[in-house]
């Protein structure tokens, strides 16, 4: 039994437990759920502690680099004169996916302990989370387009149900906001996707494939194709490449999700129930960020080479502009939700400068944040529970109702801001460093691009210290009066168990930044070698 | 390790090493196990004890024997390999010691004084992992972790100045703090990327030693080049602009200099050691560490902003009345005057004055901490209403704590340069140098000097006001509040001990055994080439005036304030409004840069709720909308045209029905009319 | 002008005229009678036509038989019958007449023009039949020819007028009877 | 000598003269004899025309049938009409539309 396959399809064995299970037993939800996500914890580190790394291990454009693969045929349909339908189920990993996995297994962990605040139809609310689980683990997986694609679109789903039914008071709004926006992005991308389905051949089989190695490979395309880099095709007179390209991007940019595609986030976060979130924040931004490196700049390269620059504006605009929205909310998720929308700009950022360290950098950023912004989340969660109030405003002085909340809130703030020792530091700085850099080594971005980004460090210094000072520090006034007082209790062992490892992953990182940087140095090299080396064909 | 290393060098390392942890394995028990106990006080002191005896081990052998450098892998990124490790040179152990020395009877003092504080314990931690962080910041041999302790600093700042977090002020101030050091911060992180783009390392070592990688770099024809890299020289300039507002925001230089006094919130004792003697002098030791890069040009605009801060600082000094604050913008001044220092060349003297400023600043904090103690008892025992700060309250005080008042004239008289102290050596070394730098650069420059050694008097006025007012004439607060009892002393041992220990390294003989030159100092000698403008003229004459007019200036206070024969001008003039007011920056800041900063991002929300989810909403109206054309359409256009079709045959019905009335001799009539018709149509045509 | 011709002129002047009065009549039995003239003009004029039998026949039939049915018929519906008859006000010239009688004239005029040129006495077959002298002399009886053919070739016309006709007779006096004497 | 023409002439006036009478009369009877009137100036025609047929006397044979037919139609339609008044108390064909629909 491969290991990533059954990494991916735990969760769905669970879910299925839980659906046939009466609702009498519906207490053990959780625990079965919880059982499923420490499983696949203890699956995807097992994966990371064998992970080889080194040159030969690169992964990226070389199928036979890629490890843990499993590489079976799935939907084959012959199609008489248009050839043999090829789609495989086809996972594998390298580098950059290796510790997003971590990532994801952990945050999924901590997504389900933070599940115990929900009450009604427990049922439904497992079996989707489960779902969603599956659909988040497989798209880090998959190797082939349309698996991918599969994956992706089913994450949509439970995504919708879990925010239209257990969200907020404006969720079905924000639901249908969320929904709207990503199917907005996913459908220009299946047309994408069969257009490179047309261009493509496996040159073993000779038929067309799905395969997103192959595609990632000039020599693959048939000449004349649409994609076909040779060709010059164009599309509404727009080249053909760059028209995918595009699509693509955006799909992926509404995930991430970049200025001005972000409007989605600030209310699907503070509508949805705190686990989804989590899951929101940890993952699906990733998910975006993870799509543009392995998608975009992997099967396009020489668009991504070519439109270096407004990607690199736009992750500029996106920190700069979240950093300055996150400065005007009141409503404490709110906030946090522009922070991420800041901070995945330098994701953006790192990715455009094609630089080894502003991919690496940019990497080391989407597992930071995926760490923090759960850390954040569930932070927020904990506050939400006692009171169901999140206004800024309405709290003061919690600092001294609740000293322990109030160290891990400082730990959460501080580890985003940037404080160094924590994983935010490095990632930002060497993304920072790999956009600057970038003009020097491959002329794709001007040096202004990352002395603005370094403005949003300063700007997500303003706005968590404001929070800080605003709800945690002074004398205690609450909106609520002594109600809430006593309601506010600080965190209990369970809300502790979740907040101390992430805390401790931060800092770890922040310390060891070898544990990302050393499993994803060789795919970024190559990744970086790539990419330049796409115009010598 | 480097195996390489001799045994001793080794052993050296691991006492650096040891110094530097062990403060951090402090904050670490105190975190973890003593929660409340009073132990945690011991704990730190005896680390930081430690490792302020392993500090002084370190500096003698480094001291002008050797450097050295050890690193380990820390891990890589792409095709760079980051190091960690430390570096010790003489500005290193030099550091090193000083903090660890400095840092030593603060923490014997803050035993005492925050004895009886509810946040005893978390006090100590955050003092040790500042402790920690300082240390690190000083032997750490690459920028980013230099920069990454340097942030550090400020966090545990930060933490301290809202030590006490239930007060507003306090909170305010240290969210002030901490972003302004962001603004810095920023602007050093720019400085070290642009380094690293330029010289792709980080290593203090190869960057900043003789001909190392800065010095060996050219500019040349607009562009800055090292090796291959070829760069725009404005991207030098901006290293240079992010290293300097690094510099300001943590050494608090104008114009980023306003969150120094605010931070006076915090527990005197922190300000004694943070916000007096090390952290601020972060600032000068990092333009020590980054020297070779600035070039003539930046250095003159160094010192011009130098000599203008410490100018400010000292005017504002003059009319504040709480005596931390005046404190304050002393620290600001004497700061200004270390980068100043830098900015003429004078790169030994300016560290020579951080050490002594380091040492009679941190007495003087002590010692206000001490009065303030005091006062807040009185305050405590009278349930007065008062702020115990106010140096309006005070008077009379040095009978009632001698000790203290001898400290704080000592530490005055170093702060204000009078021979004999420590301050003399390093501040007539610095006017001194001014004025030879100046004589150099031309006339024009010479303002320079004269503007310093306008301070210099000034910083003579306030500290003799300061003095006079708190120790002499009679107590404010008894011809207030008559009746009140007063129960003071100088306190234990724990407070008279740091005191005397401070006094002491305040004097000339611990920098150099002749009093009234400062050429003849060993600290001038290990830190640099140090030749000096030998015999000019300037040696002799500087010191004598400005030490002749401090003590007319100080002379002049006392008959103001003691035997107030002379009413000085108005206390609503305009300078005076401008000095009380602190040049009214700080309120330019919260009028313009805030509200700015506010506004913006109330617009980009507005944006964001207004133009883009507007968008996004007018996209889901236009889609409701076409979906209302497309049904309007089927309603009205697709069933429209049956219903039309249906209504001309009814129409064309109803009118032929009209036709069918059952006449049969109208049937006939029509039918013949027809017939009649087509007979004359035929015989029309066929004519 | 022959007397023929003058015979003519003065019986379809009386066809036309007594047509005429039926036509604008507005009393009914004035119009029975007038058409009871016309019948006989109409005679007169076949018999200027050369057909003996034809007028013989009109008169038997038409004045001996319809006309009669019609008085009986007339007058055997009743008196209410004959009263609502005479309340027909019947002006010649009226407005709900004016299409009737524009229309009779347009009829008219076509049927004239159509006449004059139709040129029928140049038709082929009418030449044909003067060239085989196959024209009825003045003074020549149709009468044997007639019945001769009548039995001959008009054979199967003939039985199926007289069924034709004896099925009108029966139907006639079917729909004639009595209510009450339905079965 | 007669000519034909002048037979139509005749003939066609007669017709005008019925068709006016059909159209315009109100009463039923009135109508009948239109019709009469218009089946004469038909077998005025035939008769005229009849003239040239000596051998088969198509002309003078139809005149006779449709003299005889005019006669059963007549029957027929008196039948109808004294029947009609029975049921509706009116010989006014304008009255009778229950056809209308």
């Amino acid at each position: 039994m491969n290991i990533l396959t059954l990494l991916i399809f735990t969760p769905v064995l669970f879910g299925l437990i839980i659906l046939l299970l009466p609702s009498s037993m519906r207490a053990s939800f959780k625990y079965i759920t919880l059982l499923a996500t420490l499983l696949q914890l203890g699956f995807s580190i097992w994966m990371y502690l064998n992970f080889k790394t080194g040159a030969s291990y690169a992964g990226i454009n070389h199928e036979e680099q890629f490890q843990f693969v499993q590489k079976l045929p799935w939907i084959s349909l012959d199609l008489g004169g248009a050839g043999k339908m090829q789609i495989e189920y086809f996972v594998g990993i390298d580098g950059i996916s290796v510790t997003l996995l971590v990532m994801t297994s952990l945050v999924l962990v901590i997504a389900a302990i933070a599940s115990w605040e929900i009450t009604s139809n427990l049922k439904g609310f497992f079996a989707l989370f489960l779902l969603l689980d599956m659909a988040v683990v497989g798209v880090f997986c998959a190797l082939d387009f349309f698996l991918f694609y599969t994956f992706y679109e089913l994450m949509l789903l439970p995504l919708y149900f879990l925010i239209g039914m257990w969200g907020g008071a404006r969720r079905e709004y924000a639901a249908i906001k969320f929904f709207l926006y990503t199917l907005f992005g996913s459908v220009f991308m299946l047309l994408v996707m069969v257009g490179l389905y047309l261009s493509v051949k496996d040159p073993i089989t000779g038929n067309h494939t799905f395969n997103m190695i192959q595609m990632m490979n000039p020599k693959n395309y048939i000449d004349g194709s649409v994609f076909s880099i040779l060709s010059h095709q164009t599309i509404l007179g727009m080249p053909a490449r760059t028209v995918g390209f595009v699509v693509l991007f955006i799909a992926f940019a509404i995930k991430v999700p970049v200025v001005p595609l972000h409007t989605w986030l600030p209310d699907a976060h503070v509508e949805a129930p705190t686990p989804v979130s989590i899951i929101l924040a940890g993952i699906l931004l990733k998910i975006g960020g993870y799509g543009i490196i392995r998608i975009c700049t992997g099967i396009f390269p020489d668009v991504a080479y070519s439109g270096a620059y407004w990607l690199g504006l736009l992750g500029v605009i996106s920190i700069l502009y979240g950093a300055f929205n996150a400065l005007a909310q009141r409503d404490l998720k709110r906030m946090i939700a522009y922070s991420s929308v800041s901070h995945m700009g330098f994701v953006l950022l790192g990715i455009a400068s094609q630089t080894a360290e502003g991919i690496s950098g940019a990497v080391l950023q989407m597992v930071s944040h995926g760490f923090l912004s759960t850390m954040l989340f569930f932070l927020v969660g904990v506050i939400y529970n006692r009171v169901h109030d999140r206004d800024i405003y309405n709290f003061r002085g919690l600092g001294t109702l609740m000293p322990k909340y109030t160290v891990y809130v400082m730990v959460a703030f501080f580890a985003s801001l940037g404080l160094p020792g924590f994983s935010a530091f490095v990632a930002e700085a060497f993304s920072l460093a790999g956009a600057f850099k970038s003009h020097n080594v491959n002329g794709l971005l001007p040096y202004w691009m990352a002395v603005c980004g370094s403005v949003g460090i300063l700007l997500s210094a303003a706005y968590f210290l404001w929070t800080l000072q605003r709800m945690f520090f002074g004398t205690v006034s609450l909106k609520g009066g002594d109600i809430w007082k006593i309601a506010l209790t600080d965190i209990n062992w369970r809300e502790t168990a979740t907040l101390l490892p992430l805390a401790l992953i931060a800092l770890t990182l922040g310390v060891m930044p070898s544990l990302v940087l050393g499993k994803i140095n060789d795919s970024v090299l190559a990744l970086v070698q790539f990419t330049q080396n796409v115009f010598h064909y | 390790m480097n195996k390489a290393l001799p045994y001793q060098d080794i052993q050296t390392v691991c006492f650096a090493i040891a110094a530097v942890v062990l403060p951090f394995a402090a904050f670490v028990i105190n975190f973890l196990f003593l929660g409340k106990s009073k132990l945690s006080g011991w704990v730190s002191t005896v680390a930081i004890l430690v490792s302020s005896i392993l500090s002084v081990i370190v500096f003698t052998r480094v001291w002008n024997v050797q450097q050295i450098h050890v690193k380990h892998l820390w891990f890589i990124i792409g095709d760079n390999t980051l190091y960690t490790g430390i570096l010790l040179n003489n500005l290193s152990v030099l550091m090193l010691g000083l903090v660890s020395v400095i840092a030593l009877p603060v923490h014997i003092y803050s035993t005492a004084y925050m004895k009886d504080d509810a946040g005893y314990s978390r006090y100590f931690q955050y003092l040790s992992f500042f402790c920690f962080s300082m240390l690190a910041l000083v032997v750490m041999d690459n920028l980013i972790l230099l920069y990454a302790f340097w942030e550090l600093v400020g966090f545990s700042s930060y933490l301290l100045i809202g030590f006490w977090f239930d007060r507003a002020t306090a909170v305010q101030a240290n969210k002030k703090a901490f972003i302004i050091n962001r603004i810095g911060d920023i602007g050093l992180l720019t400085a070290i990327i642009i380094l690293f783009n330029q010289y792709h390392t980080f290593d203090i070592a190869q960057l900043f030693k003789d001909g190392g990688l800065i010095a060996s770099s050219t500019i040349n024809n607009g562009l800055w080049i090292s090796g291959t890299t070829l760069t725009p020289v404005v991207w030098q300039y901006i290293a240079c602009i992010g290293i300097f507002l690094g510099v300001a925001a943590k050494s608090a230089q104008f114009p980023l200099h306003t969150w120094l006094p605010d931070a006076m919130e915090g527990p005197t004792s922190v300000s004694a050691l943070i916000h007096a003697a090390t952290m601020v002098a972060a600032g000068v030791f990092l333009l020590g560490r980054v020297y070779p890069l600035f070039n003539e040009a930046e250095l003159t605009t160094l010192a011009v902003i130098g000599c203008f801060t410490a100018f400010m600082a000292a005017t504002i000094a003059l009319t504040q009345n709480d005596l931390k604050r005046i404190l304050a913008y002393s620290t600001i001044s004497q700061l200004g005057y270390m980068v100043m220092a830098m900015g003429i060349g004078a790169y030994a003297t300016s560290l020579f004055h951080l050490v002594t400023h380091a040492f009679f600043k941190c007495l003087l904090f002590l010692s206000a901490g001490i009065v303030i103690h005091q006062i807040k008892h009185i305050k405590e025992d009278n349930h007065l209403n008062i702020d115990p700060q106010d140096i309006a309250n005070m008077g009379g005080l040095r009978k009632k704590l001698p000790l203290t008042f001898i400290a704080t004239l000592i530490g005055g008289l170093a702060l204000i340069g009078l021979p004999l102290t420590s301050g003399y050596l390093s501040k007539e070394g610095i006017l001194v140098q001014a004025f030879e730098w100046a004589e150099h650069k031309g006339s024009a420059y010479m303002l320079l000097p004269v503007l310093a050694s306008i301070t210099s008097w000034l910083t003579a006025f306030y500290v003799a006001r300061l003095i006079l007012k708190v120790f002499y004439g009679d107590m404010h607060l008894l011809t207030l509040h008559p009746g009140i009892k007063i129960h003071i002393g100088d306190g234990g041992w724990r407070y008279k001990l740091p005191l005397v220990l401070l006094s002491l390294c305040c004097l000339f003989p611990l920098f150099s055994l002749n009093p009234l030159s400062h050429t003849q100092s060993w600290l001038l000698y290990g830190l640099s080439s140090y030749k000096g403008y030998t015999e000019s003229i300037f040696e002799i004459i500087v010191p004598v005036v400005v030490n002749v007019l401090s003590l007319v200036v100080m002379y002049y206070a006392y008959i103001i304030y003691i035997k107030q024969s002379i009413w000085v001008s108005s206390q609503t003039g305009l300078l005076y409004r401008i000095s009380f007011n602190e040049w009214y920056i700080d309120r330019f800041y919260n009028c313009v840069v805030v509200k700015f900063v506010l506004a913006l991002s109330d617009m980009t929300f507005w944006f964001d709720r207004k133009v883009i989810d507007g968008f996004v909403n007018l996209l889901e109206k236009i889609g409701v909308f076409i979906a209302g054309i497309a049904s309007w359409c089927d309603r009205y256009i697709v069933d429209g045209i049956l219903h039309l079709s249906a209504a001309i045959v009814q129409a064309i019905g109803g009118f032929a029905r009209r036709f069918q009335n059952g006449k049969v001799q109208y049937y006939l009539f029509s039918m013949l009319l027809a017939v009649i018709v087509v007979f004359i149509l035929k015989i029309l045509i066929w004519n | 002008m022959s007397i023929v011709q003058v015979l003519f002129y003065f019986m379809g002047l009386i066809t036309l005229a007594s047509a005429l009065t039926v036509a604008i009549s507005k009393n009914l039995v004035r119009s029975i009678f007038m058409f009871f003239i016309t019948l006989f003009a109409l005679a007169g004029l076949y018999v200027l036509a050369l057909a003996d039998f034809v007028a013989v026949t009109q008169i038997v039939i038409y004045v001996g038989g319809i006309l009669v049915l019609i008085l009986f018929a007339f007058m055997l519906s009743g008196k209410e019958a004959l009263a609502a008859a005479q309340l027909q006000s019947n002006r010649f010239v009226s407005l709900s007449n004016l299409p009737a009688l524009l229309l009779a004239l347009l009829f008219l005029v076509v049927m004239i023009n159509i006449i004059f040129k139709a040129d029928v006495s140049n038709l082929q077959w009418i030449k044909e039949a003067n060239g085989v002298k196959n024209v009825i002399g003045s003074n020549e009886s149709m009468i044997n020819n007639i019945g001769i053919n009548l039995m001959t070739r008009y054979l199967l016309p003939f039985e199926a007028i007289s069924v034709l006709l004896m099925v009108a007779l029966v139907g006639a006096a079917h729909l004639s009877r009595k209510e009450g004497t339905r079965v | 000598m007669i000519t034909l023409t002048d037979f139509m002439i005749v003939s066609a006036v007669l017709f005008c003269t019925g068709m006016f009478v059909i159209i315009s009369k109100k009463n039923s009877i009135q109508i009948l004899i239109g019709i009469e009137l218009m089946l004469n100036a038909a077998i005025l025609n035939l008769v005229a025309f009849g003239k040239y047929d000596r051998i088969n006397n198509s002309g003078q044979m139809f005149a006779l049938f449709a003299i005889v037919l005019a006669a059963a139609t007549t029957a027929v339609a008196l039948a109808i009409i004294l029947n009609v008044y029975k049921q509706y108390k009116t010989i006014d064909p304008d009255k009778i539309k229950q056809l209308k629909d």
